[in-house]
């Protein structure tokens, strides 16, 4: 039995009232779990070949509109689904009653996660570039209805994104105009095969207003700003699912659009200053920006989820910079890093969300010594932090291996070193999420908090075990890229399944897995040789310097993390871009009120005269030239 | 010569065409400003029968089915006719306007009329208006000159 | 500054303005209808004066027209006036009271002299009804207290406006287009000629009379209740 | 098959003997026979537009056209005097007291002239028509009873007024030109027109007729006027009369000045207008007025769509100004008890769920999500603007897409603060049922509009087809003789 895509479509339509219908209760919710992995079956029995071609086709406006799933949007519509069953499974138990009794409207909640399910097949599967542009506008609407459901904050982080998000649709519109003007055409192949015909400076419009248009989801620099908040005040499975995959619908259209339809050729045609700097090396800068900032502005963050939100940003900047290189091993990394990322970030804001279940705070201030009250979310949190510092052997470690590799390949070693930075902000600010969460000193009224409930445990802990089966085979996943990687028109890695095997390089995962666990595993016998001398004692039960110290002193060195680098780096935390922002918003006022102050005019027939003479005017004026 | 005296004409009507206008953008008084729209018409109207002037002909009636003479052409007249009452239906329904204005808002200046329009609708919206930046609030920090006559 | 500005403006316009009319050519005008209006109008409608036959004939929309909006004008008048109540004026005088009486039965008489001889000579429903108007308009200057009939006047106003929808709907009935003129032309210049134009130059001339009177009279009925 | 003149006679008709019905045994009469005849027109027009072959000529009053008024009717006139009777029937004005008859009698007396715009083919007898609905809504404007309305209505009446002169003005310089007044003769005279005289009267017919169509720099009258009024007026004008009014400054820019300098005056008037409306749109902090400053942005895109040259700019023109006239109208019927300050509708969903549903929808079609029209729309007037590839029409381009973001910001603004939880006394306001029902209908046309975007679209494109046909035009007119001798 094969699938259709029809039927994986009208499945996520049917999802939409079927989430109303069943959110509020919680064998509903668990149905709704089945509903993903019912759709999550059908994707695969679709199978990561060309050829999903929906029957359904419109003729709109003289434009053909139909859709084909194809092995990249199969690749990304898989991480899609399994993250939206992941998140729906988070909040099915425990979770979902008792924020519905706080006041959250789970039916929302449900339907918001469905219709991007269903906004974002319709992106994936776009077959022609009207269906890709109505994709591209539902799945900026429906991440809104997500984002908007926790109220307060959110609220105002909400309206942010949806200004960045119509400003980038606006954009992409543009570009998808100026393209039918171009080809006279907006069908993938014509578009495909008129590209190359199109002139320099209509190209550079094109391509800009393109890729702008799309980073802007993408969260790349300079359009960063809106992201982390939107994600992280949303609620908890909201913002697991739109921190997972949400952004990166962004760079399936870069990569669809500037890669496989305007092609890496033209994009290295388009030279900002002679023939020095082209738009690929100018992406390529962006990424990396895109990388190192974000995270160590996330280095600064106190509120746990929005120090994940700020690393999102960041590792969106790796996948960028992993498929401008274009090579082989460099475009695999970016595309499995979106896979990797997915899987960790959801784990890890589940952990921070679990947390904020069982002790109402995200602060990182206010946490600490969780670790013996919530041992499997910690475990969670440790894995998770594991593979978005890059170390093996989870996954991450392998997607990055891949880029840096690249990009020492490519001959980029000024972008090598940058991405070096960005990762030594990884660790560190990593360390200090799970430090000030689960380490150091128990918080005397978190003394009595529990493990979360099976219900958010299980999904966390299925994640690691996704996390850590993919870092040691990552074969598993990168047969996919590279069928993504020939829907692109780029060159296959070529992969084993442990890694990689090519000219380029090798590594094999399971080696260095067991190299790593001989490593474990020698510690541990040389731990229970010398005795193993280890004395369980009381968490509140700590002293220093031979007093003992009691529970509500806070001893523990949480607040302004990092000082001493803090101190070294300050300067440059100026906030150029919140300024600038800021700066743009109300010069915008201020033209605005010119605007309206064009309307207070005392004498209503002012403008009547000035407008007849002025016009009058242009056409005297127009007569004799 | 003839041009000339075309040119006349021509200057009489945009004349009054631009007094009209200039009276109603100048003028502050709303009765003085429907006074200036009626000027500014009779301008429009003026222009308009000018179309149908010619030199030498006489008014278009046709005496025992004749045509004695060449006649103006008459549909400029029709034309004016109609602009006329339509001018005149305008203007009394401005005048109306004005009365209403007046004993609602006590005065005939639009200056006044209009900030006190803006501020009902504020009011009625339930907005408040947005401040000033010309006038300070509170009091004036100098005593009024003493006469009260230069300010 | 800003009355310099507006000058400015003001003067420019006019230049410009007698810049672009400057070179038009006065007195002798295409004439591209005209011509062939004067040349129609004994066979296509059968009126001596020419105005109109082009106000009632050729252009009989334009002036259906112009009466709908003297009635909308009156209408948006009542709408805005509408709830004044009338209050007690000084009396008019003897001087006014006996002028209005013997200019009223004038005033009548020339209106409809003018009304009815419109399709003959200068003039017509529109010059003629606002004769009308001046003349019951007069008493109620004289005679303050007198109540003046809105509803005499809104029944006038109304049946006269729909006279002529129905005179031009009538046209329609017959299988002509909708304003055709009816009835035969009779003789160029007779009193009863030029078909149906007299009879919606009566009703014109009503609908003009009733819808100034009753502007007047609601402006000058709320006058009492401003001053 | 009825004559299509009766689409104006029967309003008038209709609204002269309004005031007879306004008491007594009869007053049922009254009440009935304004929805009654614009029922009727509809039908009469629907039944025209079903059965339409080809365009033809109606000779008013039997008088052969260069001489008479004509009526040209194709399928554009066609669609939007067929939009008149309907729009107005949607937000027909309830009787209250005495005054309601008088607000019934210019509502009709509205759509009379409308339904005139939009078939009549004599320069002469639309001014005449703009004129009617001119005085009928400074009426409606005035007839709210509101102290502001009686200063509002003014004020719009001096900008009109004076509009008006200098379109007459406009008439005179063409009259004098050209010695006719029917569009379709002066179609054959293009090149009479063609020198700046003639672009002189085009710019000052497009003063005089933009107006109402809330073009750039004469649209001073529209945020007090939609402040101060009822809403269903405002409705009625920014979603219907200036529609009209845009369709009779495209017949004369299509017909009269074929020419590039026409065409980029109003190209550059669009842009203005959008940056203008958008701009102050945006610092709006009542809701009737935000939707009047955005409906001067939204006839900006008209503008914009109708300057582009060929069949391409009156589909995407046309497309526009319908889409507007479906939401802008719905809007503000929404605004009916919405119309004050945004702040004070927090927490409005939960007292009408529907009304704020509905909002959103028509915001969202608005803002150009894309399955709904609004999408289509903008496609439409983007796509003909990248065709057209001058540095202006890109400039064009770029201030419908930038006034689209700052229309998502303040309309976003409205939405969160719509469903944001309710600020507690004073209560939020409540949607009455009467409007909640005729947005619903604009909702129901909305949504069947984009299921059925394509057909719609081959109608339109059909309809602009004939619509830059000037040729089909003048021969239609002008051979009206024969039909009538």
């Amino acid at each position: 039995m094969t699938g259709s895509l029809d039927f994986l479509l009208l499945l996520s339509v049917v999802g939409v009232p079927l989430a109303a219908l069943l959110a509020p209760s919680v064998v509903g919710r668990w149905l709704l779990v089945l509903l993903y992995v019912v759709q999550l079956v059908e994707l695969a029995l679709l199978g990561s070949g060309d050829g999903a071609r929906s029957a359904v086709s419109f003729s709109l406006l003289g434009h053909s509109v139909g859709w084909q799933l194809d092995a990249l949007g199969w690749f990304f519509a898989m991480i899609t689904v399994a993250a939206a069953g992941f998140s729906a499974a988070y909040a099915a138990g425990e979770w979902g009653t008792l924020n519905a009794r706080a006041g959250l409207s789970l039916r929302w909640l449900y339907v918001g996660l469905q219709v991007n399910v269903f906004a974002m097949l319709v992106l994936l599967a776009a077959g022609d570039m009207v269906a890709l542009f109505i994709g591209w506008e539902l799945t900026s609407w429906a991440g809104l209805l997500l984002m908007l459901l926790a109220g307060g904050e959110a609220i105002a982080a909400a309206r942010r994104y949806i200004v960045y998000a119509i400003a980038g649709g606006m954009m992409v519109l543009g570009g998808l105009l100026m393209t039918l003007a171009a080809a006279g055409s907006l069908q993938f192949d014509a578009v495909a095969a008129a590209i190359p015909t199109v002139g320099t400076s209509a190209l550079w419009a094109i391509t800009l207003l393109f890729v702008l248009g799309f980073s802007v989801k993408m969260a790349t620099m300079p359009f960063h700003l809106w992201q982390a908040p939107a994600y992280a005040f949303s609620p908890a499975p909201a913002s697991a699912f739109l921190g997972a995959i949400s952004a990166r619908m962004g760079l399936f259209a870069i990569a669809l659009v500037a890669i496989k339809l305007i092609g890496i050729v033209q994009l290295d045609r388009l030279y900002l200053y002679f023939d020095a700097l082209n738009l690929r090396n100018l992406l390529a800068w962006v990424a990396v920006f895109t990388a190192i900032l974000p995270t160590f502005v996330a280095m600064k963050q106190n509120d746990a989820r929005l120090l994940l939100g700020w690393h999102g940003v960041g590792q969106g900047g790796y996948m960028l910079l992993g498929l401008v290189m274009a090579d082989s091993l460099g475009s695999a990394g970016g595309l499995l890093h979106v896979f990797n990322h997915a899987t960790y970030q959801a784990i890890l804001l589940m952990a921070v969300f679990a947390v904020i279940h069982r002790t109402g705070t995200a602060d990182l201030n206010r946490l600490g010594g969780l670790v013996a009250r919530m041992p499997l979310s910690f475990l969670a949190m440790l894995i998770g932090i594991i593979g978005l510092a890059g170390l093996p052997p989870m996954n991450g470690f392998v997607s990055k291996w891949m880029i840096y590799r690249a990009l020492i390949l490519e001959g980029q070693p000024l972008l090598f070193v940058a991405t070096v930075i960005s990762t030594l902000g990884t660790v560190l600010s990593v360390y200090k999420l799970l430090h000030n969460t689960f380490l150091g000193q128990l918080r005397l009224e978190h003394e009595t908090v529990k493990e979360a409930p099976w219900s958010m445990t299980i999904p966390m802990l299925v994640l690691c075990v996704v996390v850590f089966v993919t870092g040691v085979a990552p074969g598993l996943v990168l047969e996919y890229v590279a069928a993504a990687q020939q829907a692109l028109g780029l060159a296959p890695v070529a992969f084993i399944l442990g890694g990689i095997d090519s000219p380029a390089g090798t590594l094999d995962m399971i080696w260095v897995t067991a190299i790593l666990l001989a490593g474990f595993g020698i510690g541990a016998v040389l731990f229970y040789l010398m005795g193993g001398r280890s004395r369980r004692v009381h968490q509140l039960d700590n002293y220093a310097g031979g007093h003992f110290l009691t529970a509500d002193v806070r001893y523990q060195y949480s607040d302004n993390f990092y000082a001493g680098l803090m101190h070294r780096i300050r300067p440059w935390y100026r906030g150029s871009f919140a300024w600038a922002e800021e700066a743009l918003v109300s010069t915008f006022g201020a033209i605005a009120t010119a605007a309206r102050g064009f309307f207070e005019q005392a004498n209503p027939a002012h403008w009547v005269l000035v407008g007849t003479t002025l016009i009058t005017t242009w056409v005297m004026w127009h007569a004799l030239v | 010569m003839t041009t000339q005296i075309g040119l006349v004409f021509f200057i009489a009507a945009i004349g009054l065409c631009v007094i009209g206008i200039g009276g109603i953008v100048l003028s502050r008084n709303l009765f003085r400003m429907v006074l200036a729209l009626a000027i500014a018409e009779a301008g429009a109207n003026l222009l308009l029968v000018l179309a149908g002037y010619r030199w030498d002909a006489v008014a278009p009636i046709l005496s025992a089915g004749q045509m004695p003479a060449p006649m103006v052409d008459p549909v400029p007249q029709a034309m004016v006719l109609t602009a006329i009452v339509i001018g005149v239906g305008v203007q009394a329904l401005a005048l109306t306007l004005v009365v209403r204005v007046k004993q609602r808002y006590g005065t005939l200046d639009m200056q006044l009329a209009r900030e006190r329009m803006n501020a009902e609708i504020d009011a009625t919206a339930d907005v408040t208006p947005p401040r000033s930046q010309e006038r300070p609030r509170g009091e004036r920090p100098l005593p009024a000159p003493a006469g009260g006559a230069h300010d | 500054m800003r009355n310099i500005a507006t000058l400015l403006f003001l003067g420019g316009l006019a230049f410009l303005l007698i810049v672009i009319t400057g070179s038009l050519d006065f007195g002798a005008p295409p004439m591209r209808i005209g011509t062939q209006i004067q040349a129609a109008t004994a066979g296509d409608v059968g009126t001596a004066n020419i105005v109109t036959a082009v106000v009632l004939g050729y252009r009989g929309l334009d002036t259906l027209g112009e009466l709908s909006i003297l009635f909308a004008a009156a209408t948006a008048g009542g709408l805005v006036l509408g709830s004044a109540a009338a209050r007690a004026r000084p009396d008019g005088g003897f001087i006014l009271r006996a002028g209005a009486d013997l200019m009223f039965p004038l005033l009548l008489i020339a209106g409809l002299y003018i009304v009815i001889h419109g399709h003959l000579t200068p003039g017509g429903g529109f010059q003629g009804g606002v004769i009308l108007a001046a003349a019951f308009f007069l008493p109620l200057l004289a005679r303050p207290g007198t109540t003046p009939g809105h509803r005499w006047l809104m029944w006038i106003e109304g049946l006269s406006g729909a006279t002529f929808i129905v005179i031009g709907l009538l046209a329609l009935y017959r299988g002509d287009a909708f304003l055709t003129p009816l009835f035969d032309h009779g003789t160029l210049g007779e009193l009863v000629s030029g078909g149906s134009l007299p009879l919606l130059y009566l009703a014109v001339g009503l609908k003009v009379g009733a819808e100034l009177a009753g502007l007047l009279m609601r402006l000058a009925q709320d006058d009492e209740v401003t001053s | 098959m009825t004559d299509l003149t009766l689409a104006v006679a029967l309003p008038l008709l209709a609204a002269f003997v309004r005031p007879l019905f306004n008491a007594g045994a009869l007053r049922w009469l009254g009440q009935l026979i304004g929805p009654v005849v614009l029922a009727l027109v509809t039908v009469i027009l629907f039944a025209h537009w079903s059965t339409f072959s080809e365009p033809f000529a109606i000779a008013l009053g039997g008088f052969a056209p260069p001489l008479g008024i004509a009526f040209y009717v194709d399928r554009m006139a066609l669609l939007f005097a067929l939009a008149v009777p309907l729009v107005t029937l949607l937000l027909w004005p309830g009787d209250d007291g005495a005054d309601g008859a008088r607000r019934q009698s210019l509502t009709l007396l509205l759509a009379a002239s409308l339904t005139g715009l939009a078939l009549s083919g004599d320069l002469f007898n639309l001014y005449v028509f703009y004129e009617l609905a001119a005085v009928a809504s400074y009426g409606l404007v005035a007839g709210n009873g509101s102290s502001a309305g009686y200063v509002a209505a003014f004020r719009y009446l001096m900008i009109s007024a004076l509009g008006s002169v200098v379109g007459l003005l406009g008439i005179g310089l063409v009259y004098f030109k050209t010695g006719t007044l029917n569009l379709a003769e002066l179609a054959t005279l293009g090149n009479e027109l063609a020198d700046p005289q003639g672009l002189a009267a085009f710019a000052m017919l497009a003063i005089g007729f933009g107006v109402k169509a809330e073009m750039f720099p004469v649209n001073g009258w529209v945020p007090e006027v939609y402040g101060a009024a009822s809403r269903r007026v405002a409705a009625l004008l920014a979603g219907l009369a200036s529609k009209l009014a845009v369709l009779v400054i495209v017949r004369i820019l299509l017909l009269m000045f074929p020419s590039d300098e026409a065409r980029q005056l109003l190209l550059v008037l669009g842009i203005l207008g959008v940056v203008s409306g958008e701009l102050a749109a945006y610092q709006a902090r009542d809701m009737a007025r935000m939707l009047g400053w955005s409906s001067i942005g939204q006839l900006g895109i008209v503008f914009i769509a109708f300057s582009l040259p060929g069949e391409a700019g009156l589909v995407a023109g046309v497309a526009a100004a319908l889409h507007h006239l479906v939401v802008k109208s719905a809007l503000f019927v929404l605004a009916g008890p919405w119309g004050g300050a945004i702040d004070r509708l927090r927490g409005a969903a939960t007292v009408s769920a529907l009304g704020a549903g509905l909002f959103v929808l028509f915001a969202l079609s608005l803002l150009g999500l894309p399955p709904l029209p609004g999408f289509w729309s903008k496609f439409l007037v983007i796509g003909g603007l990248a065709d057209a590839g001058t540095a202006l029409h890109y400039l064009g381009m770029a201030a419908v897409l930038t006034g689209t973001v700052i229309e998502g910001a303040y309309l976003l603004r409205v939405i969160t603060t719509l469903y944001a939880p309710p600020a507690g006394s004073p209560a939020p306001p409540r949607q009455r049922g009467s409007d909640l029902l005729t947005a619903g209908l604009f909702g129901i046309a909305l949504l069947a509009a984009a299921v059925m975007i394509d057909p719609l679209w081959q109608t339109l494109d059909a309809l602009a087809v004939s619509g830059v046909d000037t040729a089909a035009y003048q021969q239609t007119v002008l051979a009206a003789q024969e039909a009538h001798p």
